[in-house]
């Protein structure tokens, strides 16, 4: 067998832990805009395809097919270089991460809203709230509170998808780890991957356990369910 | 300037380019630095459009990003050639390069001219001249199954993977490969005479800055700075 | 009671998922595109890896592009004709062009696809044989079993795919040790890279399908093990006779969803140099700079592939389906 | 008060109330009883129109409830409903079941809706459990949060569909005794349930409802003590064996 | 033939059963009542450990079946157990239920197995059934494939933990028939449930626990006409008024 092709080099890579900082901040940011943005199509979409009838649910379905079908890297290429959203490589990747996860995030919703006991709506509308009111006022809040594990997974999809902006080049966490092996200064390559994977782990593990601890505070005394 | 480079002035430019390819573009210390670099800087000084920012992208990318308006001209070593040709034009040439075959350094396999490649595995970076060599000379001419090519994203993965040993030869540009060969333990088998020349890219319709460029390039080469940038990246051959 | 309504419920929500998965889906019309499709996957590797082109020379296509590049240019020419009124012509003759300049493409990429679709199968059925013991360990282990399982999830899915394909095929010797096994890069049995790429999806897929199974298993009520244990079968037992068949049904739409991941994810093999369909395209491209065909062409087969996924887990769905179990139901 | 005219319903194929008719006055307290699937839950639905008849027609007040202009928000703040199974916002205290109907629906401020609600709760013997969830509450305090929730809307008519047929044996108690006040208090009331007890010292009338027909209709002591039709004494029969044989 | 010795548990700090002691001969039909959360459960799960006890001792047939090394597996082939809400294997029809064991846990080939199932769901009146799922059944069947299942394994003793407590009023009658029938064929059971009838008339003793601990135990009439302690006498009296009142 071959001598371990790496060389080990620790000090490059401390050496640039501000670099990879400042990927981090980009990674971050991109989450941040392409959650919110998912949020804002996956929520409408998803009460859409629960309680919408007509063209407006059909189109809103196969929307969500076509976008849950196709894989990231193929929507972003796309965005990019077909359609041309936005010559900036961020805009781009936060419509392509958004887009996305606002099919799926009409998914989680549309689930958790459907697993509202038909019989909440009922009484809802025994007490004279029209069909709007109920929605909102009793199948909504108790939707969202279940939708939580369910959005636990997605952003934690997200912030691992981000990675995927390195084909438009956004310098973004692994693209500057990328830069830092191929700039010829060092070839620490493995070191620089374990890194990014570390720090990737330390942000999905914290932001899981932050929701966990949300899912817990918005949790209804004695369980879900009456 | 033509679209989307983000200049609010006529005759700004945004450039374009894909580190990872030393010494003629890569990032140290989160900056981007090469020959590629320093030269169109000094080129665009020599015109009246000034340069606003360099755009970043994976080498494959650069046509597709050009063509969007997403930049103005590439500086990324990219050779100019047919194909290329149909689909954007090229300032003249400012820099001739071949191809080198890079092998392991303690290896047992030396090759000495393409032929002797067929029936092992050989790797390129993608979209690059060299893996245009191998399509062409090797896989058309039957002589190369497509099964044994590996195209690789950046140099530094293909010279990797030959250090691995999934691969047993990669192809190159010939300054990239002595920048490696002095690093790693990999060396060069032998050249393959292209006759390949790296020239800026632009935009078809976009005449009048490419003619900017040429009377700019022109005026670097016959200055001191042209020979003075060779030095600085070249200077260790 | 509570239990009784919950469980209900969910039973309802899962059914209307179920019947609105279906609606688009059970179309005739999707139902006759997925067929032509595969009917011309089987014909084209057939031919390619079977019968060495005989059909056709490996690489060129079946359908001739002269008459449909004929019929664009007619369309357009029509559209020319007619100005303004002429717009759906336009498209029209446009749809066509698309169709003419993708015909050429279409043998290798379906070499493309042949590989995201072994790469996907085996990831997904690998995968599966270490997500059950897994999710079992998760649920029913002690403390020590149950954290190394937890452990491992949390690895897995704690880190970018990515980056865990480049791990082991750059930093491991796990691509000299498959390169020495015999058939490896012949045929239609792809490279080494491939199968790391193997190793890396059957790892990672199995921490999420652990978790889906794990959440399925907890759904099943507590009184089944309890009454299988009261009939004198053994923990394990009941586990595997009375739990797990009942677990594996719950978790069928979510395992259903991780296929459809797979199939998507599997793109990025191409990082590690592995020619499944979006690497093939890529390559294409960057040699023809027809990017706008290829991308578009590429994301099509991709949709071909999780709708016949979808179709493919509802049949299975339906088939295994007991009245009043969880997901399909009555 | 309450006037069904001939009404007809069916599921599809399956006729499920075939020409009902009936009328109750105002502080009645009508038992419905009959064997399940007799559309005893339907014909209790279609009063306050969470489900649609198909023919005939529902009065309340001598206003028709089943013209299709008919505001069903409106009409269901009339007619409170408390369910079998509870169907408490899971997502609210006791207090905000109570209270969420006043002020989305009724427009109510804050405190006046809770000074409200208090008192629905002091009703139904609840007051200390305002601030519980509904999964803290056993069943027989759900089903009087359920109570306290419709009639914190005032209704004229207040259905129950089988209030206590979810509740363990000993809990049963609790609910019926909340009715018998009610029906005290000179409440409209009518009631789907199987407690004979309740149905023999609380109730005007009862109807019993087979097949989606009504076989008879009269007091209490007539019905049980000398029914008229065969079916009815048959089914009443069962009831005795189950419940006090021995 | 079962023995409990000073039975104690505890959940955490919460005394369950404390000093249990009881004993019924082969054939007895025991019947055990009580308040809600008085422990009647517990001491059903104890005999054929699905709880293990704290201290005291159980036996069987003169084996004590609370020690450690005693083979759980072995004791519940012997010991049936059939649940208030009846935890059938959904996945399995009627048949595939009751003969899971029989062909798991004996060992037996699958058409012995299935002969010795269609027998036992006879005996329950469900020959029919015997290729339906749990959720193609009314409550009533179930609970009938429920005893068919512990049936079938042979067992010494027969256990019901409220076993008619989760069925509709009309269904209790199919189910409290088969006990009685297998009361009458000699089966020794014990049976926690409130059905008076059946205590009544199948009870060899009635057991009247009360937070944890027995109170009074005695043939049905004893207990039921002139019950010693204070306590039994008030509990029986809440009873009456619910299902009998009127
Ligand atoms: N939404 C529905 N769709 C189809 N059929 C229904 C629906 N609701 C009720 N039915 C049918 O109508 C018939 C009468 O049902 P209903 O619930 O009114 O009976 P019930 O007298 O209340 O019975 P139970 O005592 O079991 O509650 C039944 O056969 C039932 O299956
Ligand atoms: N697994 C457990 N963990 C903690 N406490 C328990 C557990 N099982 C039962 N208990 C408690 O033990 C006490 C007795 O419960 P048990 O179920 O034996 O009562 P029961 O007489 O069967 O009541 P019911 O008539 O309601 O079924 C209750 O207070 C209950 O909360
Ligand atoms: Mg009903
Ligand atoms: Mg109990």
């Amino acid at each position: 067998m071959h001598a371990f092709p790496l060389q080990s080099d620790w000090a490059f890579v401390l050496g640039s832990l501000d670099l990879l900082f400042e990927g981090l901040v980009v990674t971050v940011a991109l989450t941040a805009a392409s959650i919110a943005l998912g949020f804002l199509l996956g929520f409408p979409a998803g009460a859409v395809e629960v309680y919408g009838r007509g063209p407006l649910a059909s189109i809103v379905e196969t929307a969500g097919v076509v976008l849950r079908g196709t894989p990231l890297l193929v929507i972003i290429i796309i965005l990019f270089f077909v359609v041309s959203v936005s010559s900036s490589a961020f805009v781009t990747a936060a419509v392509a991460l958004g887009l996305r996860s606002g099919a799926y995030q009409s998914q989680i919703f549309r689930g958790a809203l459907q697993s509202v006991d038909e019989g909440q709506l009922e009484a809802a509308r025994s007490v004279g709230m029209g069909r709007l009111q109920a929605i909102r006022h009793v199948v909504v809040p108790q939707a969202l509170r279940r939708s939580v594990p369910g959005f636990q997974n997605e952003f934690t999809i997200v912030l691992k998808d981000t990675s995927i902006a390195i084909v438009i080049g956004l310098g973004e966490l692994l693209t500057v780890g990328q830069n830092l092996y191929q700039g010829g200064q060092s070839t620490a390559a493995l070191e620089i991957f374990l890194t990014v994977s570390l720090i990737y782990f330390v942000l999905t593990f914290t932001t899981n356990r932050t929701l966990d601890y949300v899912d817990d505070h918005f949790t209804i005394p004695g369980g879900e369910q009456a | 300037m033509g679209g989307g480079g983000g200049g609010s002035d006529e005759n700004e430019v945004v450039a374009g380019t894909a580190p990872g390819f030393p010494p003629f573009e890569m990032k140290q210390d989160g900056e981007l630095v090469g020959f590629d670099i320093d030269l169109l800087e000094a080129v665009i000084d020599e015109t009246e459009y000034t340069l606003a920012s360099w755009k970043e992208f994976e080498f494959k990318s650069l046509i597709p990003a050009l063509t969007n308006d997403n930049i103005d001209v590439v500086a990324a070593g990219m050779t100019i050639n047919d194909e290329r040709d149909q689909t954007i034009d090229f300032t003249d040439p400012y820099y001739s390069s071949n191809q080198a075959i890079v092998v392991r350094a303690e290896g047992d396999f030396s090759p000495g001219s393409l032929s002797d490649l067929s029936g092992h595995a050989i790797g390129a970076q993608k979209g690059t001249t060299g893996e245009s060599v191998v399509q062409e000379q090797l896989i058309d001419g039957g002589s190369l199954d497509e099964s044994n090519y590996n195209s690789y994203g950046n140099y530094v993965l293909a010279v990797e993977d030959l250090q691995n040993g999934n691969i047993d030869a990669v192809v190159i540009d010939q300054p990239v490969a002595e920048t490696f060969a002095a690093q790693r333990p990999v060396t060069i088998a032998f050249t393959y005479e292209t006759g390949e020349n790296f020239g800026f890219g632009v935009r078809e319709e976009d005449d009048e800055f490419t003619q900017a460029l040429n009377s700019g390039l022109a005026a670097v080469q016959d200055g001191s700075t042209y020979q003075d940038l060779t030095n600085k990246w070249f200077g260790q051959q | 009671m509570g239990a009784e309504t919950q469980e209900s419920a969910s039973a309802a929500g899962g059914r209307t998922v179920r019947a609105r998965a279906a609606d688009l889906t059970d179309q005739p019309l999707t139902a006759l595109a997925v067929a032509v499709f595969w009917a011309w996957l089987v014909v084209r590797w057939t031919n390619d890896f079977l019968l060495d082109g005989s059909l056709a020379p490996r690489g060129t296509s079946f359908f001739p592009t002269a008459p449909i590049e004929f019929a664009a240019s007619t369309l357009s020419g029509v559209a020319a004709d007619l100005g303004v009124f002429g717009l759906p012509f336009r498209w029209l003759a446009g749809l066509v062009g698309f169709v003419a300049a993708s015909v050429p493409y279409l043998p290798e990429l379906a070499t493309g696809v042949w590989v995201t679709v072994l790469l996907t199968v085996s990831g997904i059925a690998f995968g599966f044989v270490i997500a059950v013991p897994l999710s079992i360990a998760r649920v029913y282990g002690g403390t020590i079993t149950r954290s190394v399982a937890l452990a491992y999830t949390e690895l897995f899915r704690g880190t970018p795919l990515l980056a865990q394909l480049f791990v082991l095929y750059f930093a491991t010797p796990l691509s000299i040790y498959i390169r020495e096994l015999p058939a490896v890069g012949t045929g239609f049995v792809p490279a080494q890279a491939f199968w790391v790429a193997v190793v890396a999806f059957t790892l990672n897929s199995a921490a999420y399908q652990s978790e889906y199974i794990r959440s399925a298993l907890n759904s099943v009520p507590e009184g089944q093990l309890t009454a299988a244990r009261s009939i004198g079968l053994s923990k394990v037992e009941g586990i595997r006779h009375v739990v797990l068949p009942q677990g594996l049904r719950y978790a069928i739409p979510g395992w259903s969803n991780e296929l459809v991941y797979l199939i998507k994810y599997s793109s990025l093999a191409s990082f590690i140099t592995v020619r499944e369909l979006f690497e093939q395209a890529d390559a294409i491209a960057s040699e023809t700079y027809r990017y706008t065909e290829l991308f578009v062409l590429a994301g099509l087969l991709y949709l071909a592939l999780v709708v016949s996924a979808s179709l493919l887990m509802d049949a299975v769905e339906r088939y295994v389906a007991i009245p009043g179990l969880g997901t399909s139901g009555r | 008060m309450l006037r069904l005219d001939d009404v007809y319903k069916s599921y599809g194929d399956e006729r499920v109330l075939s020409g009902v008719s009936f009328e109750m006055e105002t502080g009645d307290v009508d038992v419905v009883i009959g064997p399940s699937g007799s559309g005893k839950s339907t014909m209790l639905r279609c009063v306050n129109r969470l489900t649609e008849i198909d023919s005939g027609a529902i009065y309340l007040d001598g206003d028709c409830v089943t013209d299709a202009d008919t505001d069903v928000n409106e009409l269901r703040k009339q007619v409170g409903m408390v369910f079998q199974d509870f169907n408490l916002f899971a997502h609210l205290t006791a207090l905000g079941n109570v209270t969420l109907g006043l002020r989305k629906v009724r427009g109510m401020e804050k405190s006046a809706a809770r000074e409200k609600g208090y008192e629905h709760l002091e009703q139904v013997g609840l007051l200390d459990q305002a601030d519980s969830y509904p999964a803290e509450l056993s069943g027989g305090q759900k089903q009087r949060v359920g109570i306290a929730r419709a009639l914190a809307m005032d209704p004229k008519l207040l259905l129950f569909d089988e209030p206590t047929s979810a509740l363990d044996p000993e809990l049963v108690g609790e609910v019926v005794d909340v009715m018998r006040d009610l029906a005290a208090e000179g409440i409209t009331m009518l009631v789907v349930s199987h407690e004979m007890g309740f149905a023999r010292s609380a109730a005007s009338d009862i109807v019993f409802l087979d097949g989606g027909e009504i076989v008879e209709h009269g007091p209490p002591e007539q019905l049980f003590e000398n029914p008229r039709a065969d079916r009815t004494r048959e089914f009443l029969g069962r009831l005795r064996t189950e419940h006090e044989e021995g």
